[in-house]
């Protein structure tokens, strides 16, 4: 076995942190965008949906930079909420939000497509039986699109897992506190000789979040038998 | 009572419809591709319609004019749809306690266990909704409709895919529902289910009501007939009941005379109504003898009405007032001598009417 | 433009070395120049990169292409040296005289963090670590220390005063307005910085690329480095 | 000849039936539930029995036992389901041509034009399938199954959804394609649609086959009757065409008797059959004069089931020997002494009949 | 007007070139690996979808260094092309390739959810009326699964066109040759004081992305009309 340093799990723990973090807490966020984008029409909807996409087709650098500009300490939402005791700034949160934005538009992109897959006709037959447009929802949009979210969650995820431009641009790399995976695996790339270490903190990554794509497989798979219904 | 004034361009055509419905139940007779779905839609809250109005009682529902429009989930409007609709993340149990749950608590409705018990799908409960025939499927979309306690009921032709005995099964339900004062509009091809079931009916096609009113009026109203289905056509005779006999037949009282049904019906109150296809009516001059036939009526011809292919309809009257329809073909009317006016005997069998004919009005 | 002689550079070098190809080109063809991590072109040239020059930011990575074999013998020189400084945010003046242990006292009190280049694999960060060391310094500072992927990006942390303070090259603090240089770290608290310049053997046109390394090391092409900041013929 | 053998275990109860079909049209009966669709999709290839054999002729389509199991785009066998399936991103007529496009050149089937006219399709062609009232979709569905030009046509509940004047329309269709050779398995809920289709049926209860055999054996086995839906049991008899009448009624003959039906037929062959629906026969045991009703045989009484609640079936047996089923109240058969070797007379109303009653056997 | 120097005109051809190459050229790729995800069943299967995410999990760094290994002049793979006069290594082939792989998850993912939520009954209809398999596919599923191949598309577009980290590791920065606008960018970040260019640059990106995102919009309802039928 190859002994991993002290802050190499450091950087393990803290990219599984950030990555779970920044999923979870985007998902929610992830899901009201894609139903507004598929379901609502007015006329700045093109500005959301162009806002949406914006993470990836920026660098990530200039994302990162972005961020800085408005979470960082002298950024206007980062002095807007200095007061409250939130802090992005060279802290695991601002990588856990430079994670999440980039992983925003794939989450989106992918409930969305379920969003829109869902036969309206059900809804209509639910709204007949007395549930109103957030309980219609609640009750049948959103089970039907669970493998979507399933699918946008590990998107996210994943992408969270290799995020390396944004992240490093906005949060800088402190080892034990901002130092994620793959903050760890450049800082090894630029040093000459150092592929061994590339290496094995390549393999965990992939090795973390392939479970972690397995995991969401499985799970779609029990949904999709328990919404099929065949024996 | 239901108040419904549409206008609705669709595909090809119009849908121009002005139709008071209920109480009871109102069937809507048409011809596929005529509208029915589309009306029903608009009901319901599902349609928009271009123009017009539809209010429930002292309830506006919809007013194009001053942009009234309540959603489907405040109409409080049941609805089995025409294609079964059941959610497929939920089991058979919980589709159909859907609309239960939604439920106002102080409404009336049906119990769960008789709507199972009526609908034969205690065994589905616990299946997911991929694993049940289209059979089954429609059986549990109608529960689920009955059970999130409406206070009316579209019906887009629920039975279109069960077995008669099924059928048989579930139509009596429906009635009682009806009694405890349901108001349903029932969409429907099957003749047979229209008249058994209808208070009101109004025929549709291409879009434009082609005639509204009374079951009884439009059933035996022999320049309807054809529209009707020649071969179902029929009248609906107000009756009494008249006891049990010994050896199980129900006497049915008809002013001064008597009709037999083959089946020992409980006494079901005293107004009755009972359905006799035209078809299933033989005419007689003479009173005949020995037939098997027990039901001899006699009447006196006020119509003769020719139908398709050789065929009339032949309207009668009773002593009472009512009226009869017999289907008979073009040559007996002339060997027969019948025209307005002329006394004679209608034999229906006793067992071509069946307990699923009669009803209470 | 498959005949241009091309050369791959250090990103530091782009300002200094944009203007210098561009001198060179009134009077010669043009060439073209790459401009990546020191690491990102060493590894693109042992893969086989067609290019004719390598500027280094660093003499470990043109250690590494020197011993892949893809240097041409005799060619490599030490192109250009630099100086590591202590950089504030702001253009203030008056601080010019404080020394490198008190200025880093809000580091060193945790309120502040100080922007370098990655510590243990960029040259500027390595430096740094070094200089810092040295000094005694480093073991008080490291926890507080935000490391950027580059330097640029740690420059840009002290611009827009995340981190209010940072070290970088003399070169970087001269050419962003938003910082001032604090102080300089004595030579030899570090390894001397250097940035070798080697010709390869794997280019499409030798002689162009040749004449064009001559070129950088004429005094007209000096004069835009040391403007730059850059020190001239530093000692290995 | 399709030959089915297999048994597959379902949610409950297993499928279990062994079952040759064809030529001709084979009727599928049966409660909801019963696995109809279950067995059709066994033959289409679209489910793979648990174990069993499927052959058409001489062609193996499945083989559980040496594991040959074609797949349903080799079987060439056109398939109604029971929903109607429709390819929602393509248009009605491009629905329609799917299957033709890829059929056998050689093969035969019905023309384009003739099977939107026959479905009232035509001004439907150019739209999209989701602006389809449900009847229309039935009738695409149905359309683009024939025009595969299939070997074998499977067709689940196909009329379920449309109106009678629409299913008077397709039936005689049908017919014509079975007459030009092309089997049809037919599973429905109609008795009526089975009657005058079916050259077999096969009856289907909870996974097994309660009775299987040519139709006017089942039809007129009183023990069945009641299974079959008592109202509408009735049996089939073989008659040839006798001309038409000048006022339009054609004449049939049975042996030395003869019937009329109320409708000018053109000839269609000399062997036909027409269904007598077992309520419509009236039962005397003298000959009754003055009569509306014109069809009067002269037969034996070979059998008195009791029914239900009531009622009988009487087997008559023609002097020719075919059998002929009567349903009567327990009363009538009991005043008039019937008992098997009773001569009477069975009356049948012309009107009764219909032309949708008589097809070529 | 801002004047925009020859290289960054370059920059701005060179990416439409190779995003819509990477797009077009891995779009089939993408569709048949969907396929093969969602509706096939053997062994090595698992390790096809670890391998479709990789580049997702992975920071594009390494999937750079990763491509310049394999399909460098001295890369494995790289020598095997040569002499069929495909080479990738310093080409805008490479940045299209590079482009194409870190796409590819996305792509893959889009489509995928979109073909499992194709409705089987239909396909079995079409295999009943003569279609084999492949037709099928032609016929039914991939008509129907257009708007998850058109959000895949679209979705590896602006992937493309924001793709830096792997395009600069495996075909460096030459401008003109494989400066993309990414790296035209970053190399403006090397420049301090350079923000106004950074900016313009940025903007070009985004409007040029956003553009290609509202045709596809506008493609997808489109075919979301003519599917759904609703007048
Ligand atoms: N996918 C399935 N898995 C398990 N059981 C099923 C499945 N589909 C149907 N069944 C059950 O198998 C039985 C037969 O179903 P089938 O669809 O063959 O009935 P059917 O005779 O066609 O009925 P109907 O007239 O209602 O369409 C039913 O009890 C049904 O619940
Ligand atoms: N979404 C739609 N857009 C345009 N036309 C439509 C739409 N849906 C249905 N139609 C057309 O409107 C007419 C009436 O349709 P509707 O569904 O109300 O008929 P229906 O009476 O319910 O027929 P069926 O008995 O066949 O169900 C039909 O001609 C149909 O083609
Ligand atoms: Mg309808
Ligand atoms: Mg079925």
């Amino acid at each position: 076995m190859i002994e991993l340093s002290p802050l190499a799990i450091a950087a393990i723990t803290l990219s599984l942190q950030v990555a779970s973090v920044a999923m979870i807490a985007s998902l929610p966020v992830a899901i009201a965008t894609a139903w507004i984008l598929s379901r609502s029409r007015w006329p700045g909807l093109w500005l959301l949906n162009a806002l949406v996409h914006l993470p990836l087709i920026l660098p990530p650098v200039v994302t990162g930079y972005l961020l800085l500009l408005g979470f960082g300490r002298n950024g206007p939402v980062g002095r807007l909420l200095e007061p409250l005791g939130i802090t992005f700034a060279f802290q695991w949160t601002g990588a856990a939000l430079a994670a999440a934005v980039m992983g925003f538009p794939l989450m989106v992109r992918a409930i969305r497509l379920a969003i829109e897959a869902v036969d309206p006709k059900l809804e209509e037959a639910a709204a007949t039986l007395g549930a109103g447009p957030v309980n219609v929802f609640c009750t049948i949009t959103l089970p039907l699109i669970a493998p979507g979210i399933l699918a946008g969650a590990i998107m996210g995820f994943a992408k969270a897992m290799g995020e390396f431009g944004a992240t490093i641009t906005f949060v800088s790399n402190i080892p034990g506190r901002t130092q994620t995976l793959p903050s760890a695996i450049y800082s090894a790339l630029q040093i000459p000789g150092a592929e061994q270490q590339v290496v094995v903190l390549c393999a965990i990554s992939v090795t973390l979040a392939i479970g972690a794509v397995f995991l969401s497989e499985w799970l779609t798979r029990r949904i999709a038998r328990r919404i099929g219904g065949a024996l | 009572m239901i108040d419904i004034r549409l206008h609705h361009p669709l595909s090809g055509f119009d849908l121009d419809v002005s139709l008071q419905a209920g109480p009871g139940i109102t069937a809507l007779y048409g011809p596929s591709g005529s509208g029915k779905t589309t009306l029903v839609n608009a009901v319901a809250g599902l349609l928009r319609p271009r123009a017009g109005r539809i209010s429930a009682g002292s309830d506006l529902l919809f007013d194009a004019a001053t942009g009234v429009d309540q959603p489907p989930h405040r109409r409080n409007i049941g609805y089995v749809f025409q294609e079964p609709r059941l959610f497929p993340h939920l089991n058979v149990r919980a589709n159909l306690n859907y609309g239960a749950k939604r439920a106002h608590k102080a409404a009336a409705g049906p119990a769960f266990d008789d709507v199972v018990d009526m609908l034969g799908i205690a065994p589905l409960l616990a299946r997911p909704t991929g694993a049940l025939s289209g059979g089954e499927r429609a059986r549990v979309s109608i529960g689920r409709a009955l059970l999130s306690k409406p206070r009316l009921l579209l019906m887009d032709e629920p039975l279109a895919a069960l077995d008669p005995a099924r059928r048989a099964e579930i139509l009596p339900f429906l009635e009682r529902l009806r009694d405890a004062g349901l108001p349903v509009i029932y969409v429907s091809h099957a003749l047979p289910e229209v008249t058994r079931l209808a208070d009101t009916i109004a025929l549709i096609d291409t879009g434009k009501l082609v005639a509204a009113g009374p079951a009884h009026h439009i059933l035996s109203d022999p320049t309807l007939a054809q529209r009707l289905g020649g071969a179902q056509a029929g009248a609906v005779l107000r009756v009494t009941h008249g006891g049990v006999d010994d050896d199980g037949l129900t006497r049915l009282h008809l002013g001064g005379q008597s009709l037999f049904l083959p089946q020992s019906s409980p006494d079901m109150g005293h107004d009755l109504r009972i359905r006799i296809q035209a078809s299933d009516v033989i005419l007689s001059r003479n009173r005949p003898e020995g037939l098997s036939a027990l039901n001899i009526l006699t009447a006196t011809v006020t119509q003769v009405q020719p139908g398709d292919a050789g065929r009339v309809f032949v309207q009668l009257t009773l002593p009472q007032g009512q009226i009869l329809l017999a289907r008979i073909t073009a040559r007996s009317a002339a060997i027969l001598q019948l025209r307005s006016g002329t006394p004679c005997h209608a034999i229906v069998k006793a067992v071509a009417m069946d307990r699923a004919d009669l009803s209470r009005s | 433009a498959q005949a241009q002689p091309l050369i791959f550079a250090a990103a530091s070098l782009k300002t200094a070395l944009d203007q210098a190809a561009q001198q060179w080109a009134t009077t010669h063809p043009p060439v073209t120049i790459s401009y990546a991590g020191s690491s990102q072109l060493a590894r693109q040239i042992t893969a086989g990169a067609p290019a004719d020059l390598f500027i280094s930011a660093s003499p470990q990575w043109m250690d590494a292409v020197d011993q892949s074999g893809m240097v041409t013998p005799g060619s490599r020189v030490n192109l250009l040296g630099n100086r590591l400084v202590l950089i504030g945010n702001g253009n203030s003046t008056n601080a010019a005289t404080s020394s490198i242990a008190s200025s880093l006292q809000p580091v060193m009190d945790g309120t502040a963090f100080l922007a370098m280049a990655l510590v243990d694999s960029v040259p500027a960060g390595q430096y740094g670590k070094e200089a810092l060391t040295h000094l005694g310094l480093w073991d008080q500072v490291a926890s507080q220390v935000a490391q950027a992927d580059n330097v640029r990006a740690a420059l840009a942390l002290v611009a827009l005063n995340e981190a209010p303070l940072g070290i970088t090259y003399a070169t970087d603090a001269k050419a962003e307005p938003r910082v001032h240089e604090i102080a300089t770290f004595p030579a030899d608290s570090h390894r001397p910085i250097i940035y070798p310049m080697a010709a390869l053997d794997g280019g499409n046109d030798p002689r162009a690329a040749a004449d064009f390394a001559a070129y950088l090391q004429t005094p007209p092409a000096q004069a835009i480095f040391t403007q730059q900041g850059f020190t001239l013929h530093p000692d290995p």
